[in-house]
């Protein structure tokens, strides 16, 4: 798609300002519907029934209408709140979410830009967020916001460690940090995927453990990163209210939620990329309508969307975790395995590639 | 080291199982009840709406007396011998009705339900329906009245329980005249006056009565 | 070629005015927001420059580092009651004296000065160059880097800590 | 004019400039770091603009590498003699740390 439109545009900025507008609406898309997705599933795990009252059975209108209503709402920002900061914070976690998007792989086709470190990017947008957190916390002027972000900053920082480190696996195998590479990688049905130790011969049955340990713990860390349950105590509602979330009202809020919803799908995409093959049919090149650029996508989306629902299935069984015990998973697990876990690969690759 | 790895099995065993019951659940079948459109059966003994029912009601006031919160506003007209209460003046059980009841209102902002009222009634008119639902936009709306005597028959009864009154009144002046003194004329004259007083006060603002008729089931 | 030159003038203003406020503004915390404007534009002027792992790492560790750090340092040593935290400024007739003036000789040097500017290699990529560069010519350094921030490390904790 | 070697280093002094400054003037412990934070970012745009217009290929980006782990390690350092002094202090205050004075 680049070359694509490099040949009608030119190769100019015209291009890289177009080639994301895909990604953005598809974002814009699946945070409406990702809302409905955590609200039905919710009530599926909780023996209910859901919205299903706006727009059909399936509440399809639901968070249309939910949108429209915040819109409405009056902006109303605290007494002796840091106003223009206050203001800003949205614009910079929402800017944050989606920046993430432009290095996913959607298809061998598409990518909002194609890095050649798109991996790394990705990370250290993450820690934009941080800073809209901490400005969202501080300028609310209000004790259990400040409180939220500075805990919201503190875990995103910590868990940026084990999400680097279990990444760094599949970095190490694949030898590259670009995200359509990683695909490309992987090609050749589901036993190439990097969960299953990527290609190779029959001795990377010894990987196949260590991949899935690298996996599960790249799964939890993102997830902490998102601030999703069972890590989300940044806005532990018993204790904190809701955070830094607390004194935002209308739309700024739902900015909030947006960008929550945007990043939750950019994990999952990575994760996807990194380990479940990307957009790699799992049938390899045996059936070559499968692996088509249209039906990548399908893969893709469906391999994400499968991530995705796992967080939420996730969100509604586990509890909340303590801070202290949030803080002993990182740092007394999830390292130490990943640093086990990059020791034995690298062992591998020394002694089996 | 060996409570490090039995900490790591029982957290991913413990997620798994959780999970895997929370999975479960996914795919059963859910116990929502779609409110406006299913209804749960009420059981037999509970306590909603009052309703009244105006043939048999006697107007003993029993109800009235025996609510705690005074939410029942009842006024009688004594019938005047020959004129029949209601359709055929009697209850269902035969009792024979002496009084027209105008008013009968009862406040649902004030009721609390408590059933009092229903178990002194003598001919088991007043009782507890299943109607739940009766919100309002205006607190007005929530007094409801049952009678279903209009104004101007109101009006012609009262007259007419007067006329009756005064006549019964002259016939015992008569009676007392025949008997005794001309003290007791000017007596009688007194009580005329009083009588007329009475009907000074204008009858009673029924206009919520049209509105409320239609609410009833 | 204009993007070029139309980007770097809107990072190099945005470095430049975003540093003013950090050195100028009354508010600490603002100062402190304000400097991720500056790092976040000093990023895009390295992009410009070729070096896209520098400008990656810059954001890295800037922003999601240091930053954060120093906006920990502004809560943690004020009074959370207090929005407004102001710093007076000492000495300010001089110290504009001298900064302008060094920045000036700075500026009047790099223009007299006869640099020896040779052709670019375009879009190299840098990552593989960097990692092979890591581990052979600057392997010394890399390990003194690594231990310098373990000792820095252990050092800020032992420091911070509540002394008993 | 086309884009070259004078405007990096142009926008690198201006930089510094504001560093010194800032490092001179301010009483705040943290506003003095970051001061030297910009007098470091302004270092680094030096060397990579050097780098790439000097023919140096990625060497220069290497030296940039290195300043910002000491940064890192010096932002941390200072950040915990920072709380040390707030608990000592009361105050981040560089020159109301004086008791060795008197």
């Amino acid at each position: 798609m680049e070359e694509f439109l490099k040949s009608i545009i030119g190769d100019n900025i015209i291009t890289y300002i177009i080639m994301p507008i895909p990604a953005l609406i598809f974002v814009s898309l699946f945070a409406l519907y990702a809302v409905l997705a955590e609200r039905k599933v919710s009530a599926w795990i909780s023996n209910r029934i859901g919205p299903n009252r706006a727009g059909g059975k399936m509440g399809l209108l639901q968070t249309i209408l939910d949108g429209i209503k915040l819109v409405q709402k009056e902006f109303v920002s605290p007494v002796r709140s840091d106003r223009f900061l206050f203001k800003a914070a949205p614009f910079i976690i929402f800017t944050a979410a989606f920046m993430g998007y432009a290095v996913i792989p959607f298809s061998s086709l598409y990518i909002g830009v194609d890095l050649n470190l798109g991996l790394f990017y990705f990370f250290s947008i993450t820690s934009l967020g941080v800073i809209g957190m901490l400005m969202a916390g501080w300028a609310s002027n209000n004790k259990y916001s400040l409180f939220g972000g500075i805990r919201s900053v503190a875990q995103i920082i910590s868990y940026e460690i084990p999400t680097a480190l279990a990444a760094l696996v599949v970095v190490m195998l694949a030898g590259t940090l670009s995200m359509q590479a990683f695909c490309v990688a992987q090609d050749g049905g589901i036993f190439n995927w990097f969960i299953f130790g990527g290609p190779g011969g029959l001795s990377k049955i010894i990987l196949i453990p260590f991949m899935i340990t690298a996996c599960v713990i790249l799964f939890l860390s993102t997830l902490a990163e998102t601030n999703r349950t069972p890590f989300d105590i940044p806005e532990a509602d018993s204790e904190l209210v809701a955070g830094v979330h607390l004194e935002y009202s209308g739309m700024q809020f739902a900015m909030f939620f947006f960008a929550e919803y945007a990043q939750m799908f950019a994990v999952a995409g990575v994760i996807a990329t990194l380990f479940l093959g990307g957009w790699q049919s799992p049938f390899g090149d045996l059936v070559p309508f499968l692996n088509s650029p249209v039906m990548q996508i399908i893969w893709f989306l469906a391999k994400g969307f499968f991530l995705v629902f796992v967080q939420i299935w996730m969100r509604w069984t586990l509890p909340r975790v303590r801070v202290d015990q949030l803080m002993t998973i990182c740092w007394k697990f999830l390292i130490p395995i990943s640093f086990v876990n990059i020791f034995v690969v690298a062992l591998y690759i020394i002694f089996f590639k | 080291m060996k409570a490090y790895f039995s900490h790591i099995y029982q957290a991913v065993s413990s997620i798994l199982i959780g999970m895997g019951i929370t999975g479960r659940h996914m795919f059963q079948k859910p116990v929502t009840i779609q409110y406006p459109e299913q209804r749960l059966q009420l059981p037999e003994r509970e306590r909603n709406r009052l309703f009244v029912d105006m043939e048999d009601c006697i107007g003993c006031d029993q109800c009235a007396k025996a609510c705690p919160v005074n939410c029942i506003e009842l006024k009688t007209i004594k019938a005047v011998p020959g004129d029949i209460v209601g359709k055929t003046g009697l209850t269902s059980q035969g009792k024979k009705k002496a009084l027209f009841v105008p008013t009968f209102t009862i406040d649902f902002a004030k009721c609390c339900y408590c059933q009092l009222c229903v178990f002194p009634c003598p001919t088991e008119c007043i009782f507890m329906t299943d109607v739940f639902e009766f919100s309002d936009f205006k607190r007005a709306g929530l007094k409801y009245e049952f009678s279903d005597m209009t104004a101007e028959q109101t009006a012609e009864k009262k007259m007419k329980a007067e006329e009756y009154a005064l006549e019964q009144a002259k016939k015992k002046e008569e009676a007392a005249k025949a008997a005794a003194s001309s003290k007791s004329s000017s007596a009688a004259e007194k009580k005329a006056a009083e009588a007329k007083k009475s009907e000074a006060p204008p009858p009673e603002d029924l206009t919520q009565t049209e509105d409320n008729k239609n609410k009833e089931v | 070629m204009i993007y070029y030159t139309i980007l770097f003038y809107v990072f190099a203003v945005l470095a430049v005015a975003t540093a003013f406020y950090v050195v100028f503004a009354k508010n600490v915390i603002h100062s402190a927001f304000a400097l991720f404007g500056t790092l976040f534009a000093v990023a895009g002027l390295f992009v410009l420059l070729n070096a896209d792992f520098i400008a990656i790492t810059q954001i890295m560790v800037y922003v999601g580092g240091i930053l954060v750090l120093m906006i920990f340092g502004v809560m943690l040593t004020t009074k959370i009651a207090d929005i407004d935290i102001h710093t007076k400024n000492l000495n300010r007739i001089p110290a504009i004296l001298f900064s302008t003036g060094i920045t000036v000789i700075l500026i009047f040097i790099l223009f007299t000065t006869k640099w020896n500017i040779k052709p670019q290699v375009q879009n190299q990529e840098t990552v593989s160059q960097i990692g092979k560069l890591m581990l052979t010519t600057y392997l010394l350094p890399f390990e003194i880097a690594s231990i310098v921030l373990l000792v820095a490390l252990v050092g800020s904790a032992m420091y911070a800590r509540k002394t008993k | 004019m086309e884009i070259g070697l004078h405007h990096f280093l142009t926008v690198g002094a201006i930089l510094f400039g504001l560093g010194l400054f800032a490092m001179i003037t301010r009483r705040n412990a943290i506003l003095v770091l970051m001061g030297i934070e910009l007098i470091l970012n302004s270092a680094n745009i030096n060397l990579v603009a050097f780098s790439k217009f000097g023919g140096l290929g990625v060497d220069g980006q290497m030296i940039t590498i290195f300043v910002i782990i000491l940064a890192v390690a010096e932002a941390a350092v200072a950040l915990g003699i920072v709380l040390n002094l707030y608990n000592n202090f009361e105050t981040v205050d560089v020159d109301e740390a004086n008791l060795m004075k008197d």
